[in-house]
């Protein structure tokens, strides 16, 4: 079977091209090759799982010759696992509901035969990173789908915000993008093949210098891609784009594609423990301070990109700290819920008419079953049994704890510091959208059915993936071929009862300041302190500064500089030479003696120098 | 010093004078009777280098044809006869001259060094060289130079033709006519 | 007697004669010039014949063709002249300026804006 | 002996001439430089199938004649892995650009000339290619300088005359000084050869000679590439140029200088290459960075041009190209081969496109076109967004192959260059590949993307027409294909490239 | 030993044709009536072309000497070199005679003395390329000079023609001074007058050094003014545009063609042989006179606005390519013997492309001031529509003079000077030529854009000042300068073969 893995993302680019330019040919339009081309991918991935999972751990490769690059070759192919099955199929769930979910939510939009192939597009770039078994093919998957975050991020392109947002993405991440390649570079030459097995077996024998310049290399892409500090700016922008894409590349795409690289290519960063330091660093200060700044936003889609940047910091966090299990499924219970609190946020935004919090409340009465779906992602988000987040979360902390030592003790209390925010821009979330009065003026009314339908689906698992799965026999541990070297999964009681109450702690804090004063907003409470929460630290403003408009200026310099610079020389010494002509010519003055003199001093020259030279 | 010497040294300060008035007369005519005089001078000194012959040119067609033809030019070009103010309009010398007076003065140095100081102390034999009468040197060009004495008449007819065709103002002017 | 008398001269006749043709404006005066640079070569050859004892005569022979080439050039040179006075009423040298590299005639004045590059 | 490559020659040629002087309808003349453009890809095609691919380092198809033996010189032609994708580069770029002429002439029509034109330099071009001794090929590189310059001078821009002329006296010197460095080579070694050459290797050629011929080879062929800071002919060039003059310079043209810094340059002065490698490496990165600049300057002044901006970006990309010959790497050079081919087809694609606004809005500032391209032509404006996307390098396409490999390259250069030094100007060069992807973005922002502004509104402007897609469609799809498949050129390539290292 | 040097007539053949027809010319002229007079063109064509084809079965033939010394050595010598050179003055002078006979008609030029001054003219080239003493050459080069003088100055209505005259004139007899001068220090350094003897004699004295050698390297230099002067090398150039600019046009292209070329020839035999010992000192200053020139031709040629005056600084920038290939003598590599002979074919190989070009050039410009005599450049414009196939054939001339595709015949001739240079190690001199070879394009370019122009608008389009008809001889001289460009762009092998044995036989085979 695994064989046919190359279909996974061949469906969904076969339904991207007929979506582009072939749909009209296709009966039933746009919606129908989407939807086909995802659900197609989804069987693919579960026969897969099905194919691999008897052993896990196996790699089951199938690759040809791709190219010649100048002495070695590339090669082409798949290589599926446990990892990459599971992971494939978590990807074709949430791209099939999305697509579902957008039939309805983008109904009546002039471009959205392009946006559902672009959708498409993307799933199948997500599908290629994840079964792709050369590092430059999974360099295709992971930068097509920058371009598709570009594209749909930048969707709504008459607004110059998502003009802008689309930019963004698609720079901040190609920058990460750039040290990743020079990371494949790096570990491809090390291993004297660009083959992800060659690389992952080769890793341990490679000078340790090659391995951690290539594992830190990589972890610029992997940053990049995931939102993390420094480079987290271009996410909580990309909400300008329609809400389903959000949940596509917060829960199942892009985002993902980083901590899965990261689980992928594991032994390399087991060989570099220096790089799983810098990412466990990165990690904690990205998981506080992107759930400080979702506490302050007002935005309601903003609020769940912070927390999304936040979350995979703890994915990140977890691989720092050798939780790899733990991190992986982390990954999947954050795809459940965080695709689940998107749409149910879309369905939201699509009622209401506005992004921000302050214009809602209350709107539970009118929309039950949003609300309802919407509360199980935010349990799941907070980390609050029995949703499946609070198991993964605590199995990451687990981790941290076990690992111990200098990290594993940062990332532990960091990790239960940013419980206790989670929980409580959860609490406020949901405080601000759903409870208290209506503060706006639309006619609210519910969602349709192909919009609910994907949020029950997706509430679904977001309870099924936490505690059901954890101990049985087919439970989330068999499902990966875990790689040694990483930490066993411990998710205890204790634990899972530490950060509930952490977390409930948070709710309960925020419940009673709601109760005490309904209208206002919790983040008010902080009072001038809310300042650098609100505006994120202020990293937009300081890569504004140290960035982007020096690089204008300086743009704007080097076109002046060619103009007069450069290219004046170039025009100078044509006009030099033409003066020169000029001067010249003015020799040439028509006075015969004055030519007679110039001969006769010339040849009185020439005579004397070369008479000397012979005397000499 | 012999004799020799003397007689050419005084020819050769003669000649030198006569041509230094020829370049700085500022009378046409006068500078054009000096040259005669320069030219005489030089003729006695080819006579004392034995070459008679060459001397005799000298006179016959230097001063007696060239030097006649310019005082023919100089007049036909209506030069006004007396003095003029040098440097002037209308003057025998151009602004060009000091110019010309370095130019003058660095090529009779240069080339006086040089001559000087390769032929320092080449002594001419004067007594026992074949005198080049006009048998001898008659006799050397149709023995060895044939071809420039051939050429040289095509010289002389493109001349006279030249001369001819640039001058005649009439025939070219009745030319017009016929062709009109 | 000695050669550097004779070859001396002729250098200083040479260097009357460039003075000459350089400081002269009239074209007359220019011509005779010249045949002061002639003569002093023709000095030389007559010198060295004879320094040599040449016995194929070839200085005074050369003497004799550069006296030839002198008349020829001096009847075609004042023939010049002659038309040129003719036409300009003058036979300054230095006042024969018509052609010499200037600016194009009015209307041809996009020309020289063409010419920069 | 074979008759293809005179063929392939003399099928333009012969077109060229009948153009210049049978007088021809404007219709038939277009029928004629499609034929003729037409026959001559047929030709390359016929090339390409007899090629010998298990052979690609050996010279094929090859004439070789007396010429003139006085000085060396003969008439040597033939085809291998290296020149074989440019071969049939330029004359699939020809022909497309015969095809699109029937679209639409540039002012002030003309067609027979300006077709007769183009297939002169096609001859130029191809030939240049084909060439097997020096003194030919400096022939064939200077076929072009002409029909360009008339290309320009004639159909171009209101700065036409100007920009023709710098283009025409910038290349000159270049290939004047070219032909110093050619001569010097001969001096050295005897022969005009390029296959003697070639397989020596600069054996018995004096260290300082070899330098000597190679700087002046650089500076040469640098013009053409262009490369920093020899390129400032070509904005102005690209910016007046009519759309097939833009293409042809784009697409083929600048591939001439590359080529023969790998035909020439490397393989017959190793050692002055190894010496002045670095140099090339720093200035070929400093015109990642500073075209890279300059296109941010451009796409975000208030009156940028977008052909400006397509040029400025050429010098990057050939930067790039430069970079990947520089690193003196089989891995480095086929990057530059690939890198050549995907410039041509992209950036011949973006010329096109930006024809096909001119047509429709008779601008190309960035300004006055205001934006919502994708709104008022999808078509033209979702190609344009592709091709720039193209053009910054996104794997899956074919410009990320010449980055990646010359990028790639640098990491590890040949053993006798520092490797330091050169991972330094690898990630000089990866800033590059971030700077192009903003100013392609800031670009798209302003052009594709946006409101239609008032005066287009209801301006009735076609989308594309059949002549249009006919010269847009074939290049998209070899973008994709050279992008998904690079073996579709590096296949062609490899064992010539590595021959050159042997 | 005879009284009078024995004289092989066949070999003396050529000059005496051309000699003979000249007086014919001039004889028939004052018999013949006014309007048969143009009969003269064919005279002196048909006379013209007996010399060519006597000169053709003289190439075929041995070579020959004659006016011989008592012991070694002749004055007249008939071979390749002697046959290259003389067949190239008598295709150019065909080419000139029929691109004379609209002028003369049309400027009113007396006929017969025009043909006669310009074949006496000729004769002196043939003379000096064959020439092997100093008289002879002495001689020779005032034969062609001195009908040239009157040529120039025979516009007789014309203030300009005569100050032409007048200026070629001084230059020329100033010039002609100092190489009297240097030939006389020559002899007097040598004491001999005949070629071969100066170069054996040249040969101790530079190995003696000593005031003797530098006397004898002055006098190199003061010999070479004479022909420096008509090749126009830099600094003896001056008088060069003035002239070319007052002449008859036909005129002037004999100037910048045959009689350049007679320079050459002069240069050849006095450098290559007689000063051949003298190549480490003439070497440089010919190298340095080579860059001055063609970089000061190329650079005041930019500022030029008439055609003629254009043409001439080309011709001045061209002489600078031409003295390339001697400036490898500069170079001890470069005074290699083989080295030395590749440069004289490259030379040769040069002047016959150029002259060729430049003739062609001229034609051109010929044809167009037929119909716009006042000269100026911008009068070009949009030519190509009045009469395209001068324009293509002009801008083929100039696009070969400045060495550029299409005009390949241009470009060989560079290929090879600079090879030349290149090969004997005076690379700086092939950059420098590479250079001008730049501006040298930009000036010929703009000539060729502006004929290709479209109608100006600021300037109004005038009718043509002189209701021109085609002119058959102008076409027929035009025709043979493209046939022999097109020529020497396909297949030039035959002339580089020629050049190669005209080399072979000077004496630089033993220096």
């Amino acid at each position: 079977m695994t064989e046919w893995a190359w279909l996974l993302p061949a469906l969904p680019a076969v339904a991207a091209a007929l979506g582009l330019v072939g749909w009209r040919l296709v009966p039933g339009g746009p919606a129908v090759v989407a939807i086909v081309g995802s659900a197609g991918a989804l069987v693919v991935a579960v026969a897969l799982v099905v194919a691999v999972e008897g052993d896990p751990a196996r790699v089951h490769e199938s690759a040809r010759a791709w190219t010649p690059i100048g002495g070695i070759g590339l090669n082409v192919g798949t290589r599926v696992d446990g990892l990459a099955a599971v992971v494939a199929v978590m990807v074709c769930v949430v791209a099939l509901l999305v697509q579902v979910y957008s039939t309805a939510y983008m109904a009546g939009d002039p471009r959205y035969s392009t946006y559902a192939a672009e959708i498409s597009l993307f799933t199948s770039a997500m599908l290629l990173v994840v079964v792709a078994s050369d590092l430059f093919e999974l360099l295709i998957g992971w930068e097509v789908m920058g371009l598709c975050s570009y594209l749909l991020v930048g969707h709504y392109w008459q607004t110059e915000g998502a003009r802008a947002a689309a930019v963004k993405a698609f720079v901040t991440t190609r920058i990460g993008d750039t040290g990743f390649l020079f990371g494949i570079f790096v570990l491809g030459v090390g291993a004297g093949s660009f083959d992800v097995s060659a690389v992952t077996a080769g890793a341990g024998s490679m000078p340790h210098t090659t391995v951690v310049a290539g594992a830190l290399l990589l972890l610029c892409g992997v940053v990049g891609k995931s939102a993390q500090f420094p480079l987290h700016v271009w996410l909580p922008d990309a909400m300008a784009g329609p809400t389903p894409v959000s949940a596509l590349i917060h829960a199942a795409t892009m985002v993902a594609a980083g901590i899965y690289v990261v689980a992928r290519l594991y032994p390399v960063f087991l060989a570099a423990p220096v790089a799983l330091t810098v990412l466990g660093i990165i990690a904690c200060i990205t998981m506080l301070g992107a759930a400080l700044a979702a506490f302050a936003e007002d935005d309601l889609k903003r609020v769940l990109a912070w927390s999304t940047v936040s979350q995979l910091a703890y994915m990140a966090a977890g691989l720092a700290v050798g939780g790899w299990t733990a991190s992986v499924w982390h990954l999947l219970t954050h795809a459940a819920f965080k695709a689940l609190l998107f749409l149910a946020a879309g369905s939201v935004l699509r009622t209401v008419g506005t992004n921000l919090m302050s214009e809602m409340g209350g709107l539970w009465r009118r929309m039950p079953l949003t609300f309802g779906t919407a509360l199980v992602g935010a349990g799941a988000l907070a980390g609050i049994p029995p949703f499946a987040g609070a198991f993964s979360k605590d199995g990451i902390l687990a981790a941290a704890r076990e690992h111990g030592g200098g990290l594993g003790t940062s990332v532990y209390v960091v990790g239960l510091v940013t419980v206790f925010v989670t929980a409580a821009y959860v609490t406020r979330l949901v405080l601000r959208t759903f409870l208290g009065s209506y503060r706006g003026h639309a006619r609210l009314h519910e969602a349709p059915l192909v919009m609910t339908g994907p949020l029950v689906l997706l509430a679904g698992f977001a309870v099924l993936l936490g505690a059901p799965v954890l101990p049985s026999s087919y439970g989330v541990r068999s499902w990966f071929g875990v790689p040694a070297g990483s930490e066993p999964l411990h998710v205890g009681i204790g634990g899972v009862l530490l950060t509930s109450a952490v977390a409930l702690l948070a709710v309960g804090l925020l419940a009673w300041q709601h109760r005490r004063q309904p209208a206002t907003d919790p983040i008010d409470a902080l009072g001038r302190a809310a300042l650098p929460l609100r505006r994120a630290f202020w990293v937009d403003e300081a890569y504004s500064a140290v960035l982007i408009r020096p690089v204008h200026a300086l743009a704007a310099a080097v076109v002046e500089i060619d103009r007069r610079g450069l290219d004046a020389t170039v025009v100078g010494t044509g006009r030099t030479a033409s003066l020169a002509g000029g001067g010249l010519r003015l020799l040439q003055n028509g006075n015969v003696q004055a030519y007679l003199s110039a001969l006769v001093i010339g040849v009185l020259i020439v005579v004397i120098s070369v008479s000397v030279a012979v005397a000499a | 010093m012999t004799g020799a010497d003397v007689v050419f040294a005084l020819l050769g300060v003669v000649c030198l004078a006569a041509a230094v008035l020829v370049v700085t007369s500022p009378n046409v005519i006068h500078a054009a009777l000096w040259l005669v005089v320069c030219f005489g001078a030089l003729a006695g000194c080819y006579l004392v280098l034995t070459a008679e012959f060459v001397a005799w040119v000298q006179v016959l067609i230097y001063i007696g044809a060239i030097v006649v033809l310019m005082l023919f030019g100089a007049m036909l070009t209506r030069a006004p006869i007396g003095p003029q103010p040098a440097g002037g309009a209308g003057g025998l010398d151009s602004g060009n001259r000091p110019l010309a007076a370095l130019a003058g003065l660095a090529t009779t140095g240069v080339l006086g060094t040089l001559v000087i100081s390769a032929f320092r102390g080449a002594y001419v034999d004067i007594h026992h060289t074949a005198v080049g009468d006009g048998r001898v040197i008659g006799a050397a060009v149709f023995r060895f130079f044939v071809l420039p004495f051939e050429i040289a008449s095509v010289l002389l007819l493109a001349a006279l033709v030249g001369a001819i065709v640039l001058t005649r103002r009439e025939v070219s002017d009745a030319e017009q006519a016929d062709r009109a | 007697m000695h050669l550097s008398l004779a070859v001396g001269l002729s250098a200083l006749l040479f260097g009357t004669g460039v003075y000459g043709v350089l400081a002269r404006r009239n074209a007359v005066a220019v011509l005779m010039a010249v045949e002061l640079m002639l003569n002093a070569a023709n000095l030389d050859l007559v010198a060295f014949d004879a320094w040599f004892k040449d016995n194929l005569h070839g200085g005074q022979v050369f003497a004799l063709f550069v006296v030839v080439v002198a008349a020829a050039e001096v009847g075609v040179g004042l023939a010049i002249v002659l038309a040129v006075f003719r036409l300009r009423d003058t036979v300054a040298v230095d006042a024969l300026t018509q052609l010499a590299d200037r600016d194009p005639p009015a209307r041809a004045d996009t020309v020289a804006s063409d010419s920069a590059p | 002996m074979s008759a293809t490559l005179p063929l392939l020659l003399g099928v333009p040629t012969t077109g060229a001439a009948a153009l210049a002087v049978v007088p021809l309808s404007d219709r038939a003349a277009k029928a004629l430089g499609v034929v003729a453009t037409g026959a001559t890809f047929l030709v390359a095609v016929v090339a390409a199938t007899r090629f010998d691919y298990g052979a690609a380092a050996r010279l094929q198809d090859t004439v070789d004649a007396r010429w003139l033996p006085a000085i060396d010189v003969r008439f040597h032609l033939g085809v291998d892995g290296i020149s074989l994708p440019l071969v049939a580069l330029t004359a699939l770029l020809t022909l497309l650009c015969a095809v699109w002429t029937c679209g639409s002439v540039p002012e002030p029509g003309r067609v027979r000339q300006l077709l007769a034109l183009v297939l002169l330099l096609e001859v130029g071009v191809l030939g240049t290619f084909v060439a097997a001794d020096l003194v030919l090929f400096f022939l064939f590189f200077e076929v072009v300088l002409i029909p360009m310059y008339f290309l320009i001078a004639a159909w171009g821009g209101p700065g036409r005359g100007p920009a023709a002329t710098k283009f025409i006296l910038f290349t000159l010197l270049g290939s004047a000084l070219m032909l110093v460095g050619f001569l010097v080579i001969y001096a050295a070694a005897g022969t005009f050869d390029m296959v003697a050459l070639a397989d020596r290797h600069g054996r018995g050629i004096g260290a300082g000679t070899q330098l000597l011929a190679f700087v002046l080879l650089l500076v040469g062929f640098g013009v053409k590439s262009p490369m920093w800071p020899l390129h400032t002919w070509l904005p102005d060039a690209h910016t007046e140029a009519p759309t097939v003059g833009s293409v042809l310079l784009a697409g083929v043209l600048l591939k001439m200088g590359t080529y023969g810094l790998v035909r020439v340059a490397i393989a017959d002065v190793p050692d002055g290459a190894r010496r002045a490698a670095p140099a090339m490496g720093v200035l070929a990165v400093i015109g990642i960075v500073y075209a890279a600049l300059a296109c941010l300057g451009v796409a975000r002044s208030r009156h940028g041009d977008l052909k400006r901006l397509i040029a400025f970006s050429s010098v990057g990309h050939m930067g790039f190209v430069l970079l990947g010959i520089a690193t003196l790497t089989p891995i480095g050079i086929q990057g530059a081969l690939i890198g050549n081919i995907a410039h041509g087809v992209i950036t011949g694609l973006l010329f096109f496109l930006v024809g096909g606004v001119k047509d429709r809005f008779h601008t190309s500032d960035i300004e006055e076109l205001g934006g919502g391209l994708l709104a008022k032509v999808p078509v033209l404006g979702g190609l344009t967004l592709f091709a720039a996307i193209a053009s910054l390098g996104l794997p899956g396409l074919a410009g990320f192959w010449g980055e990646m490999l010359a990028m790639l390259g640098a990491y590890s250069p040949a053993a006798a260059l520092s490797r330091p030094f050169f991972v330094v100007l690898m990630a000089v060069a990866g800033l590059g590949t971030v700077l192009t992807a903003v100013y392609f973005l800031a670009m798209l922002r302003r052009v594709t993307f946006g409101v239609v502004v008032g005066r287009w509104r209801d301006a009735p402007l076609p989308d594309a027409v059949a002549a249009d897609l006919a010269a847009w469609i074939p290049l998209t799809l070899l973008a994709l294909a050279i992008g998904l498949w690079p073996r579709l050129v590096l296949g062609i390539s490899d064992a010539a490239v590595t021959g050159l290292f042997r | 030993m005879s009284v009078i040097q024995s004289i092989d007539y066949a070999a003396i053949g050529p000059p005496v044709v051309l000699g003979l027809t000249a007086v014919v010319v001039l004889l028939l002229d004052l018999f013949l009536p006014p309007s048969r007079r143009g009969a003269a063109t064919w005279i002196a064509l048909a006379g013209t072309l007996g010399a060519l084809g006597f000169t053709g079965w003289l190439a075929t033939d041995n070579a020959r000497g004659t006016f011989c010394y008592p012991h070694a050595g002749c004055a007249y010598v008939t071979d390749d070199f002697t046959m290259f050179f003389q067949l190239l003055f008598l295709i150019v002078l065909v080419v000139v005679l029929l691109l004379s006979r609209s002028a003369i008609a049309e400027e009113s030029l007396p006929t017969g003395e025009f043909h006669f001054l310009l074949l006496s003219s000729a004769t002196g080239m043939l003379v000096l390329a064959a020439g092997r003493d100093l008289i002879t050459l002495l001689v020779a080069l005032e034969v062609v000079s001195l009908p040239a003088f009157v040529l120039v100055g025979l516009r007789r209505g014309d203030a300009r023609a005569s100050e032409a005259a007048l200026k070629f004139f001084l230059f020329s007899v100033v010039s002609t001074g100092l190489t009297v001068y240097g030939m006389a220090l020559t002899y007097g350094v040598t004491g001999t007058l005949q070629v071969d003897g100066i170069r054996s004699a040249l040969d101790g004295v530079h190995v003696a050094g000593g005031p003797k050698s530098s006397l004898a390297a002055a006098a190199v230099v003061l010999v070479v003014v004479g022909f420096a002067f008509k090749v126009s090398a830099v600094p003896f150039h001056f008088w060069t545009p003035d002239t070319y600019q007052g002449a008859p046009v036909p005129v002037a292209a004999f100037l910048s063609t045959a009689s350049k070329a007679a320079g050459f020839a002069g240069l050849l035999v006095l450098l290559f042989d007689a000063f051949g010992p003298y190549a480490d000192v003439w070497g440089p200053v010919v190298a340095v006179l080579a860059a001055v020139t063609m970089t000061v031709g190329n650079l005041v040629a930019l500022r030029q606005w008439h055609l003629v005056r254009l043409l001439a600084w080309s011709t001045v920038a061209q002489a600078g390519y031409m003295l390339v290939p001697l400036g490898v003598a500069a170079t001890s590599a470069g005074r290699d013997i083989p080295e030395l002979k590749s440069a004289g074919e490259a030379l040769l190989i040069y002047l016959a492309i150029y002259v060729a070009m430049n003739l062609g050039a001229f034609a051109c410009a010929i044809a167009v001031m037929r119909r716009e005599p006042r000269g100026a450049i911008t009068d070009l414009r949009g030519l190509v529509r009045r009469s395209p196939l001068l324009a293509i054939v002009f801008a083929l001339f100039l696009t070969a003079l400045a060495g550029l595709p299409p005009g390949v015949a241009g470009l060989f001739a560079k290929v090879v000077v600079l090879r030349e240079a290149v090969h004997g190690h005076v690379t700086w001199l092939a950059v420098v030529a590479a250079v001008n070879a730049v501006i040298g394009l930009a000036y010929y370019l703009r000539v060729a854009a502006l004929m290709f122009a479209g109608a100006d608008d600021e300037e109004p389009v005038r009718a043509p000042t002189v209701a021109a008809r085609r002119s058959p001889t102008v076409t027929a001289g035009v025709s043979i300068s493209l046939a022999a460009t097109l020529g020497l762009s396909v297949y030039p092998q035959p002339v580089f073969d020629f050049a190669r044995h005209a080399v072979g036989v000077t004496n630089a085979a033993h220096p």
